[in-house]
C-alpha cells in the first residue's frame, strides 16, 4: 500500500463536524487521509493554522464551514469567505497546488457532500504526491 | 565536546520549600557531575522546554547527586516544577567562578540572604562549617517574605545553629499568626544586629532590591568594598561566554561571575 | 509535566471491528505526558465512567481523553463524570473515533493510524486547556417589550401572567398598534377591535405590568440578565395623573389634526386620543397642530379641563429601567405613496391603500364604516385591488412577499361586497398565497360568494376619466389587455418595517437585514432569538405576519423571555473570548467582527485595549481569528491549541 | 610566506581546485544583491565592498541544531549532528576575515570553546581578495584594518593587471596553494600587494581616536542616545549583517516525542534579548540597547582583546533603514560632545 | 526645492516654539550625502538642520509611536507617510488630533545604492521630475531615466501627496490608480517558477524583522512573530515560508502600500510583491477601488453577502 496522503482538516462544529458525524452514522466510506479539527466556526480558523499544517507535512488543507446565510453566529463563514479567498490564492501564488487547499461547505445534513469533499481531495492529493513545497524536511 | 550538550541526569527527589521554590535533586545518568566550587552554577534544562542557570545549592563531595533549589518564575521554571521524581533534565557545567573561601581562610564569616538567594549561600555556608576550623565566628542573617517564604528549614533551624561558633538569625518582611520571630527587611535587620567588620568578610545574595540596600548597610557598618562579594544573575543562554547576553561591561556573569566582590561591582557599568 | 488519561472506547464492536484500540491505547501511551491508557467496551456506561472516574484519582491526572463517539454524543457525559471525581470538566477532550473513523473506513491499518492521530490530537488539546469555571450571571426579573401592539401585548401578558413584571413602551399615546387600525380579521371576519379591546384592558389593568406610552427607548447598555434601559417619555401637555379622561378638551378643541391613526381618511383634533377606546385613555397635545403652540391664543383645552391637567410647559422626562429580557414588537410600516407613480397613488384622492381602506370599513372610523370614496364621499360601485405593490418586485420595490396581502385583499372584496351588495370588486393579483388554516377557503368564498373578479396580471397604469379611474391591466391567464373602470383603487401595499427600526436596532445591538426587518438568531432553531442573548423578537417587526402568527411568535418570545427570568441566575458557557491585555493594542479589528457587540473598549493604564463582555460572547472565535498579536484568545480554542493539534496530526 | 602569481585566466581553473574538496562559496549576484553563496560553477561577483551577508552564514549559521532528543519525560536519549565537511569561502574581503579572527578571540576561548563553530572554523579555507577599491560604506583604516590585511585568511589574492599574487597565510593556505601548484607561477609581485595596501580607504576621524574607547564611556549616559533611539527602529539587522557579531540564542522545538535544540542568531537589539524571566531587564529601553552595541564593539571589546569588534565592513551603514551608520552615530557623538 | 526647505524649517521652528509640540520629525543629512537621516528635532533652534531632498527615502510614519510619547508631534509628510499615518490612526494608534501634518508633494526618492552603481560614487545631489533623475557629484551631472534610480516603491506611487494635512509646502499632485503589474507579471509564471523564485528569496531572509519594525501596518504592542509557539525562531525553508505568509497575511488589507517593509530588507526580497497580491486580490474580489487606502473597516473585517466564491472550482 503506498503512503496516503494526509489532509488537515478544520470543521465548524455545527454544521461541517456534524455533517461529518452524519458520514459516519450514514456509515458512508472515504479516505482516512482526513483529520478534522473542530472548531467552533469557520470564522474561527486563522490562516496561520492553515500554513502551519502545511509546514508540517499535511498535503492538503481543508476548512468547511456552514452555507452562506446558515452560520449559527450570523457571520463567521461569511469573513471565513473572504480570508480564505485570499489566502488560497496567496498560497497559489507562493507556488502552491491549488488542488491542496479547498474551502467548502458543508451543511449537518450533507454527510454525502462531505465524503464527496475528501474523496476528491484525497484523489487530487494523490495524484499530485506529497506537499514537499512548504513543509519542512524531516 | 559540545559544551552546548548537557549531560542526560534524573531527577532523584523534590522537596517543597516554599510554595514557589523547589529543591530538586539530580544525578547525572552517565558520568559523574565534574567537581564545582561553592557558588558555581549548572544549566538545568527541560527537553523541549529549554535551559536556565542555576546555581548549585549543594556541596561538592565525590558521588554526590546535585542540588537546585528553583523559584518558579519563567518558561522553564514553571515547567520545571511540573517535572516530578524519575524525570530526565539535561545538565551542564560548572559554570561561573565561585566564592574566593581560601582567601577567607582565618576570617570571620557573615552571610546574608534574602529569599531564593539563599540558595547559592548554602552551598558556601556549609562548604565553610566543612572547613569549620579554617575560619573564626559565622553568621547567617536570612529573610524571606514570610514565613512561608523560608527555604532551607531544617538548616536554618537546625543544623546550623548547632555548629560552635555559627549563629543564625531569620526575619521575614511580615508575620503570620504562628511567627514569634524578628520582623523586618533584611538591611535594616542587618545594621541592628551591628555586626562586627573588623575581620570579617561578608557574602550577600538574594532579591536585586535587597542586594542594593544590604551592600550600602554594610557600608555603613565599616564593610570595605574589597571584603564583601555577592552574586549576579542575568539572563543567560550558553553559561560559557559566548552568547553575549550576560555581559556587564567587559565582563560575562557567566564565566566571570557570578560571584563579584563589592569592589568589582563598582567598576562595572550599572547595567545589571 | 501533564498526566493525562487516554480512555479508548470499543464501542461495542463499533470502534473494534476497524481499529486496533489496544495498538492506539499503546501509541497514547508512548505520547510524552499521557501516564494512563485503557480501553473498555463502554466508556459512557456507568463501569465505564467509573473506570475513568478511578484513574482520575489514582493516576492524580490533570487531562482526559476519551476516544469513542463523537462529542456530540457524550460530550457532556464525560465532562460529568471527571467533574464527579474532581477534575474540571473542561480538562476532558472528546476524540472522535467512531463516526469520523471506524464507521467511515474498511481498512483496518490506516484506520488505526488514524485513530491514533486524532488521540494524540486531542492529548495535545487538553494539555494546553485551562480548567474553567462556567461564567455565571444574575437575571434581573423584569422584562421589556417594546411595543404596545397586538404582539407587545400578548408577550407582556404571556410574561406576566408567569408571575414576572413587564415594562411595555410604546412610541403612540396608546396600545393597540396596527391591529387596533384593522376593521375585521381574517378568515373568520371577526371584529378586530372585539379582539383586541379587551386584551388591551387586560393588560392595562394587569398589577405586573407598567405601561409607558408617548415613549421610546432611547439606549440600551448591558447584557443578557441586566440591560439598562433608559427611556424617554414625549411630553403629552397633559398630566396624566389628574386627567380624568373625560375628553371635553377633545370635544372642545378648535384645532383638526391629522392623526396617524386614521391614516389619512380622517380628521382628529389636536388634543385627544386616537381612537375612543383608547388605552390609556388620556390625550396628547399635538404640538405642530395646536394653535397655543403656533402662538395663537387658544387654550381653549386649559379653559375646559374641569382638573387641570393641560400643561403646556411639560417637557421631554427620562428614565433608567433595569431589565432582564427585552422582546422586541415594534410592527410594520406600509410602503409610502410616492413609491407607486404609475398607480396615481398620492396624484389621485380615490388611489388609496389598504390600510386606509380598513378605516373606511371600520365602523369606528371616519364614515362610520360606510365605504365612500375619499374624493366625493360616493360609494363606489366598481373596486378595483390591486395585490403585490412593492412586493415581489426587486427592481423598484422589494423583492420580498408581504404574506398578508393576499388573504386582506380577498378581506377587502368580501367585506366590500358585503357592504356596497351590486358593486363590483377586481382583484389584479400574481399569485395568491392562502396557506393556513382556512385561508384558501376564503379566498374561495371570496370568489365565489362575493363575486370577486381575480384577475392575474400586473397593472400597467391607473389615470382619471369622467370622475373615474380607468385601470388597465394584462390579464395573463387569457393573454388579453384588461381595462376597468374603478371608482376607487385599492392598493396592497409592500409591508415594511416600522420607520425608525433600524435606529432602535443600533440601540439593542441586534442585527437587520438587508430590509430593515430584525434578524432573527437562527431562521430554523432560533426564530424568536436575535444574535443578542436576552433579546427576542415577536411579530411583524421581524418579517411579515398576519394576527395569528404574530401572536404565536409573542407567546414563543415571552416563553424565551420567561426561561431567562424564571431563572434567578444564568449559566453560561466559559468557552468564549478574553483578551491578554498586556499584548493587546486597542486596534480594536475584533469589535468590527463580534456579531454580538462583545467587545467594547477599556482604558488600563492610559491605553486603550479590547474587553470582551462574557455575557455577551457566545464564542464564536472570529475575534481571535482577525487578532493579529494573538492578545485575543478563546478558550478551548485557542490559537495554540489548534495548532498543537495541527501539530499532532501531522506527526 | 610562500606566494605565487595566478594569471587572471586561470582564476577559474584555480576555483575548480578549490571545489574539488570542499564546497566553495563566493559572492554572487542574486536578484540585484550580491551575496555569499555557494559558487556551483557560477563565476563570483567581485565588486568594490562586502555582499550583503557575512561569513557567519558559513561559520555560525543563523540556525543550527545542537543536539537532537527524543523520548518521553523519564528516557531522553540525545543525538549529535553530524561534524561539518570541508568548505572553502572565495572572494571574501580582508576586512571580514579578520572578522572571523576577532570572533574566533571569544568562540574558541577556553575552557568552553564553541565546538561546532571551532570544527567549522577548522574546515573552512578562506580566501581573501585583496581590495583595490573601498566600497561605498567601507571604513576599516579607521579600525586599525588594512584592505589588504591578510589576518583570519589562509590565502590572499592581490589582484593586479592580467594576475593576481597569492599569498599563503596558513598552513592551510600553504596547503590549497601546493595543491593548485599546476596553474600557479612561482613569481613574486610585491607591488601587487603594495597597490592594495594604499587603496584608500575613507578615514573617519571619529572613529580614528586612540581615546574613542574612553570618550564613549564619558558619554554613556548621554541623552543623545535616546534621540539615536527614536530613530532606530529595533530590528536586527546591522548585527545579524555584521561580521563581528556572535550573540546567539539557544531554543528547543518539539516534534512529538522528538524535538531539537538549536541556536541561532540573536540581536542585543531584540527587545526581549535581555529580559528576565521575573521581568527584570537590564537593556529596558532601546537607548541601552543601542549604546551596549556600540559600547561593546568599540569600548568593552576592545578592554579585554585589544581590538575593536568593528573591521570597517560597512554593511550596518548601508543596509541601517535608517541610516544608523556606526561611523555616523560616532560622528554624531563626537558632534554633541563638542 | 530650497523653498520648501525653508519653509519646512519655519513651520517646525513654529510649532516647536508654540510650547505644543514636543518633536518635529523630518530627515537631516547624513554621514553619506545620499543618505538623509530621520530627525527628530525637539526645540525650535534645532529646525535648521532639516532638509528635504531626493534622497529622504525613509518612510517616517512609523516613527511618530514612540514621539507621541513626548507629547504632540509634527512631521513631514510625504504621501506614503500619509498613508501610513492613516493606518496608524485608524488602528487607533496615533490620535489625529496630536499631530501637525506638513505634506509636501514628492516627485520619487532616489534609491542610494542605485544611484551610486550608476554614477561610480555617491551623488551629492540629485533632481528628480515627472520624467528623469539627475544625479549630481561635484562637476559631474547625470540625468537617467526615472525606472533606473529610484525606490522601487516610489516607481509604483500612486499617492504622491497625503491625503491628510495640517499645511502644505506645496500643491499636491494628483492621486493615481495603482496598475499591479508587477503581480499580475508574476501570476503568469508557472507554478512551479513561482515557488522556485520565492524559495529563493525566503532563503535568504535574516529575520531581523526590519519589515515588521517599520511597518506602520505592524504596529502591534506584542507581536505574535515573537512568541515562539507562533513563530518558530528556525530558519528552515518551511519556517521562511511560514514566516512570510504570516507577515504578508497580517498586513492583508492593511498594507499601505508605502513600500517600506521592501526597502528596509537588507537582503532586497520584494515583500511588496507579496503585499500587493492581497491588496490586488482584494480590488478585484471584494470590489474595493483603493484597498491601500485604509478605510473605517478594513477589508478582511467585513463581508458583501454576495462575496464571490471563485475560489470553488479553482481546483478543478
Amino acid at each position: 500500500m503506498t503512503a496516503q496522503p494526509k489532509l488537515v482538516g478544520f470543521a465548524c462544529r455545527w454544521c461541517s463536524y456534524a455533517g461529518a458525524d452524519l458520514a459516519g452514522t450514514s456509515r458512508l466510506e472515504y479516505p482516512a487521509s482526513v483529520h478534522l479539527i473542530r472548531v467552533p466556526c469557520s470564522g474561527r480558523v486563522d490562516p496561520t493554522f492553515v500554513i502551519r499544517a502545511f509546514q508540517r507535512g499535511a498535503d492538503g488543507v481543508l476548512v468547511a464551514g456552514c452555507h452562506p446565510g446558515d452560520c449559527h453566529y450570523a457571520s463567521g463563514n461569511l469573513f471565513a469567505r473572504r480570508r480564505f479567498a485570499l489566502v488560497k490564492r496567496f498560497l497559489e501564488y507562493l507556488g502552491l497546488e491549488p488542488e491542496r487547499f479547498r474551502l467548502e461547505w458543508i451543511s449537518a445534513a450533507e454527510g454525502r457532500r462531505f465524503a464527496e469533499v475528501i474523496r476528491e481531495m484525497t484523489a487530487d492529493l494523490e495524484r499530485l504526491g506529497p506537499n514537499r513545497k512548504l513543509r519542512e524536511d524531516p | 565536546m559540545n559544551p552546548l550538550v548537557p549531560q542526560v541526569a534524573t531527577i532523584l527527589a523534590i522537596r517543597e520549600d516554599t510554595p514557589d521554590v523547589r529543591t530538586f535533586t539530580v544525578r547525572p545518568d552517565g558520568e559523574d557531575f565534574p567537581p564545582y566550587r561553592p557558588g558555581q552554577c549548572a544549566m538545568l534544562s527541560l527537553f523541549g522546554v529549554g535551559e536556565a542557570m542555576i546555581s548549585i545549592t549543594s556541596t561538592w563531595a565525590p558521588e554526590t547527586a546535585l542540588e537546585f533549589s528553583v523559584k518558579r518564575a519563567g518558561r522553564v521554571t514553571s515547567a520545571l516544577h511540573q517535572a516530578e521524581p524519575g524525570h530526565k533534565v539535561g545538565v551542564r557545567g560548572p559554570y561561573g567562578n565561585s566564592f574566593p573561601v581560601d582567601q577567607w581562610v582565618g576570617h570571620d564569616l557573615l552571610f546574608v540572604g534574602g529569599g531564593i538567594g539563599l540558595a547559592p549561600l548554602r552551598s558556601v555556608i556549609n562548604h565553610c562549617l566543612g572547613r569549620r576550623a579554617e575560619f573564626g565566628r559565622v553568621d547567617i542573617v536570612y529573610g524571606a517574605r514570610s514565613p512561608r517564604d523560608l527555604c532551607f528549614r531544617q538548616e536554618l533551624f537546625e543544623s546550623w545553629p548547632k555548629v560552635p561558633g555559627a549563629s543564625v538569625q531569620v526575619t521575614v518582611d511580615a508575620a503570620d499568626a504562628e511567627w514569634e520571630g524578628p520582623v523586618a527587611l533584611v538591611p535594616p535587620f542587618l545594621e541592628q544586629l551591628k555586626p562586627d567588620a573588623a575581620g570579617t568578610f561578608a557574602v550577600t545574595c538574594g532579591p536585586p532590591v535587597m542586594i542594593r540596600y544590604t551592600l550600602q548597610a554594610l557600608t555603613r557598618l565599616g564593610f570595605p568594598d574589597d571584603r564583601v562579594f555577592t552574586t549576579l544573575e542575568l539572563k543567560m543562554q550558553c553559561g560559557v561566554g559566548k552568547c553575549g547576553r550576560c555581559s556587564i561591561g567587559p565582563k560575562y556573569v557567566c564565566i566571570d561571575g557570578p560571584v563579584f566582590s563589592a569592589a568589582e561591582l563598582k567598576s562595572l557599568p550599572a547595567e545589571y | 509535566m501533564p498526566r493525562i488519561g487516554a480512555f479508548i472506547c470499543h464501542c461495542g464492536l463499533n470502534i473494534t471491528a476497524t481499529v486496533d484500540v489496544e495498538r492506539v491505547a499503546a501509541r497514547a501511551r508512548a505520547i510524552p505526558g499521557v501516564v494512563h491508557a485503557e480501553t473498555y467496551k463502554y466508556f459512557c456506561s456507568q463501569p465505564g465512567q467509573e473506570k475513568i472516574a478511578e484513574a482520575i484519582r489514582s493516576s492524580r491526572l490533570d487531562g482526559v481523553v476519551v476516544a469513542a463517539c463523537s462529542p456530540s454524543m457524550h460530550e457532556a457525559t464525560f465532562r460529568e463524570a471527571a467533574a464527579l471525581a474532581g477534575l474540571n470538566p473542561y480538562l476532558v477532550q472528546i476524540a472522535n473515533l467512531r463516526e469520523q473513523c471506524s464507521w467511515v473506513h474498511s481498512h483496518r491499518e490506516t484506520a488505526t493510524v488514524k485513530a491514533a492521530a486524532l488521540v494524540a490530537a486531542m492529548v495535545a488539546k487538553v494539555r494546553r486547556d485551562q480548567p474553567l469555571e462556567p461564567i455565571r450571571l444574575s437575571v434581573y426579573p423584569r422584562a421589556l417589550v417594546i411595543g404596545g401592539g397586538v404582539a407587545g401585548m400578548q408577550a407582556a401578558w404571556d410574561i406576566a401572567e408567569a408571575g414576572h413584571s413587564v415594562l411595555v413602551v410604546e412610541r403612540e399615546p396608546n396600545l393597540g398598534g396596527r391591529m387596533a387600525q384593522l376593521s375585521e380579521t381574517f378568515p373568520t371576519l371577526d371584529c378586530a377591535s372585539c379582539i383586541l379591546t379587551p386584551r388591551t384592558a387586560e393588560v392595562a389593568r394587569h398589577p405586573r405590568i407598567e405601561l409607558l406610552t408617548w415613549s421610546e427607548v432611547r439606549e440600551v447598555s448591558g447584557y443578557v440578565g441586566n440591560f439598562s434601559v433608559k427611556i424617554a417619555r414625549r411630553p403629552a401637555f397633559v398630566d396624566w395623573d389628574r386627567c380624568i379622561g373625560c375628553m371635553l378638551c377633545q370635544e372642545k378643541c378648535p384645532a383638526p389634526a391629522p392623526i396617524a391613526f386614521e391614516h389619512g381618511m380622517g380628521m382628529g383634533k389636536a388634543i385627544g386620543v386616537s381612537f375612543p377606546q383608547a388605552v390609556p385613555n388620556r390625550p396628547v397635545i399635538r404640538r405642530e397642530y395646536c394653535r397655543r403652540f403656533q402662538g395663537r391664543k387658544c387654550q381653549v383645552c386649559a379653559k375646559v379641563c374641569p382638573v387641570g391637567a393641560v400643561d403646556f410647559e411639560q417637557a421631554e422626562s427620562f428614565r433608567e429601567e433595569k431589565v432582564g429580557a427585552i422582546v422586541v414588537a415594534t410592527g410594520f410600516d406600509v410602503m409610502p405613496a410616492a413609491q407607486f407613480g404609475e398607480y396615481g397613488y398620492g396624484e389621485y384622492p380615490d388611489v388609496i391603500d389598504s390600510l386606509a381602506f380598513e378605516r373606511l370599513n371600520s365602523s369606528s372610523g371616519p364614515t362610520g364604516g360606510v365605504i365612500r370614496r375619499p374624493s366625493d364621499g360616493k360609494i363606489p360601485r366598481e373596486v378595483v385591488f390591486i395585490q403585490c405593490a412593492g412586493s415581489r418586485d426587486p427592481d423598484r420595490g422589494k423583492p420580498y412577499c408581504s404574506k398578508i396581502c393576499c388573504m386582506y385583499t380577498a378581506k377587502h372584496a368580501f367585506l366590500y361586497r358585503q357592504k356596497v351588495p351590486d358593486g363590483q370588486a377586481y382583484v389584479f393579483y400574481m399569485d395568491i398565497r392562502a396557506g393556513g388554516k382556512g385561508y384558501e377557503e376564503f379566498v374561495q368564498r371570496t370568489v365565489d360568494q362575493a363575486g370577486a373578479m381575480y384577475l392575474r396580471g400586473r397593472v400597467a397604469r391607473v389615470y382619471p376619466e369622467d370622475g373615474r379611474l380607468l385601470v388597465e391591466g394584462v390579464d395573463t391567464l387569457s393573454g388579453t389587455t384588461v381595462e376597468v373602470a374603478a371608482d376607487l383603487v385599492v392598493l396592497a401595499t409592500a409591508v415594511l418595517p416600522r420607520e425608525g427600526a433600524r435606529d432602535l436596532a443600533r440601540t439593542l445591538k441586534i442585527a437587520v437585514d438587508e430590509h430593515g426587518f430584525y434578524s432573527e438568531a437562527h431562521p430554523k432553531l432560533r426564530p424568536v432569538e436575535t444574535m443578542t442573548r436576552g433579546i427576542f423578537l415577536a411579530g411583524a417587526a421581524q418579517a411579515p405576519r398576519d394576527v395569528a402568527e404574530t401572536v404565536a411568535q409573542a407567546s414563543a418570545a415571552a416563553a424565551k423571555a420567561l426561561g431567562l427570568l424564571t431563572r434567578g441566575e444564568l449559566a453560561a458557557d466559559p468557552l468564549v473570548a478574553q483578551v491578554d491585555e498586556a499584548r493587546c493594542s486597542g486596534c480594536l479589528v475584533c469589535r468590527h467582527v463580534c456579531p454580538y457587540q462583545a467587545i467594547e473598549p477599556r482604558d488600563v493604564a492610559a491605553r486603550k485595549v479590547a474587553s470582551v463582555n462574557p455575557g455577551l460572547c457566545q464564542g464564536c472565535g472570529a475575534c481571535a481569528a482577525i487578532c493579529r498579536s494573538g492578545a485575543m484568545g478563546l478558550h478551548g480554542f485557542s490559537g495554540k491549541q489548534v495548532l498543537a493539534e495541527v501539530e499532532a496530526i501531522c506527526l | 610566506m610562500t606566494m605565487n602569481l595566478l594569471p587572471s585566466e586561470r582564476l577559474a581553473e584555480f576555483r575548480e581546485c578549490l571545489a574539488a574538496g570542499a564546497r566553495l562559496y563566493g559572492p554572487v549576484e542574486v536578484d540585484g544583491i550580491v551575496l555569499f553563496e555557494e559558487l556551483g560553477g557560477r563565476p563570483p561577483a567581485i565588486r568594490p565592498g562586502n555582499p550583503a551577508n557575512s561569513l557567519k552564514s558559513f561559520l555560525c549559521p543563523q540556525t543550527e541544531a545542537v543536539f537532537d532528543f527524543e523520548g518521553g519525560y523519564t528516557d531522553v536519549a540525545l543525538r549529535v549532528p553530524a561534524a561539518p565537511t570541508a568548505q572553502a569561502i572565495f572572494g571574501v574581503r580582508p576586512c571580514d576575515a579578520v572578522a572571523l579572527e576577532r570572533v574566533s578571540r571569544v568562540l574558541l576561548a577556553e575552557p568552553f570553546a564553541d565546538e561546532s563553530y571551532r570544527q567549522r572554523r577548522e574546515m573552512t579555507t578562506i580566501l581573501t581578495m585583496a581590495c583595490r577599491e573601498a566600497g561605498p560604506h567601507c571604513f576599516c583604516r579607521s579600525v586599525g584594518v588594512s584592505p589588504a590585511d591578510g589576518r583570519g585568511s589562509d590565502v590572499v589574492l592581490y589582484p593586479a593587471d592580467g594576475h593576481y599574487l597569492l599569498e599563503a597565510v596558513t598552513a592551510r593556505g600553504l596547503s590549497v596553494l601546493q595543491s593548485a601548484g599546476a596553474f600557479l607561477d612561482p613569481a613574486r609581485d610585491e607591488a601587487a600587494r603594495a597597490t592594495c595596501q594604499s587603496t584608500p580607504v575613507p578615514l573617519i576621524g571619529a572613529v580614528e581616536r586612540e581615546d574613542l574607547a574612553a570618550r564613549l564611556e564619558a558619554v554613556a549616559l548621554h541623552p543623545h542616545w535616546d534621540e539615536l533611539a527614536r530613530r532606530c527602529l529595533g530590528c536586527g539587522a546591522c548585527t545579524f549583517l555584521c561580521p563581528t557579531c556572535y550573540c546567539f540564542a539557544l531554543f528547543d522545538t518539539v516534534r512529538g516525542a522528538r524535538g531539537r535544540r538549536s541556536r541561532g542568531w540573536d540581536s542585543c537589539q531584540f527587545k526581549d534579548y535581555s529580559l528576565m524571566a521575573g521581568g527584570h531587564d537590564p537593556l529596558p529601553t532601546k537607548a541601552s540597547r543601542i549604546r551596549r552595541r556600540f559600547l561593546h564593539k568599540l569600548s568593552r571589546f576592545p578592554a579585554v582583546q585589544g581590538e575593536y569588534a568593528c573591521v570597517g565592513c560597512g554593511r550596518c551603514g548601508g543596509t541601517c533603514p535608517v541610516g544608523l551608520h556606526l561611523a555616523g552615530v560616532l560622528s554624531e557623538l563626537e558632534e554633541v560632545l563638542r | 526645492m530650497t523653498d520648501r526647505q525653508a519653509a519646512l524649517r519655519d513651520i517646525a521652528a513654529g510649532l516647536l516654539g508654540g510650547g505644543q509640540f514636543a518633536t518635529f520629525i523630518g530627515f537631516r543629512a547624513g554621514l553619506d550625502p545620499s543618505r538623509p537621516v530621520p530627525h527628530f528635532v525637539r526645540d525650535a533652534s534645532g529646525a535648521g538642520a532639516l532638509v528635504i531632498n531626493p534622497f529622504c527615502g525613509a518612510g517616517l510614519a512609523r516613527h511618530v509611536l514612540e514621539a507621541l510619547e513626548d507629547g504632540p508631534v509634527g512631521i513631514l509628510t510625504r504621501g506614503c507617510d500619509g498613508l501610513g499615518l492613516e493606518r496608524l490612526i485608524a488602528d487607533g494608534r496615533v490620535a489625529r488630533e496630536r499631530l501637525h501634518i506638513v505634506a509636501v508633494a514628492c516627485r520619487g526618492a532616489v534609491d542610494p545604492a542605485r544611484a551610486r552603481a550608476i554614477l561610480g560614487r555617491i551623488p551629492e545631489r540629485a533632481e528628480v521630475d515627472a520624467q528623469a533623475v539627475t544625479l549630481i557629484a561635484g562637476e559631474e551631472r547625470r540625468s537617467v531615466p526615472r525606472d533606473s534610480c529610484l525606490l522601487s516603491r516610489c516607481l509604483n506611487c500612486v499617492d504622491p501627496s497625503p491625503r491628510l494635512a495640517d499645511s502644505w509646502l506645496d500643491e499636491p499632485l494628483p492621486a493615481g490608480v495603482r496598475d499591479f503589474k508587477a503581480v499580475s507579471h508574476m501570476e503568469q509564471q508557472p507554478p512551479e517558477a513561482r515557488y522556485a523564485f520565492w524559495a529563493r528569496q525566503f532563503r535568504r531572509c535574516i529575520r531581523c524583522y526590519a519589515c515588521r519594525n517599520v511597518c506602520p501596518a505592524c504596529s502591534c504592542r506584542s507581536c505574535s512573530l515573537d512568541d515562539p509557539e507562533l513563530q518558530e525562531r528556525a530558519t528552515s525553508l518551511a519556517d521562511q515560508f511560514g514566516f512570510q505568509f504570516t507577515r504578508a497575511y497580517h498586513v492583508a488589507g492593511r498594507c499601505v502600500a508605502c513600500g517600506e517593509c521592501q526597502r528596509a530588507c537588507p537582503m532586497s526580497i520584494p515583500l511588496s510583491l507579496l503585499n500587493e497580491k492581497f491588496l490586488k486580490d482584494i480590488r478585484d474580489s471584494f470590489g474595493i477601488a483603493d484597498p491601500h487606502r485604509p478605510s473605517a473597516v478594513e477589508p478582511l473585517a467585513c463581508y458583501r453577502p454576495d462575496d464571490p466564491e471563485s475560489w470553488r472550482g479553482d481546483a478543478r
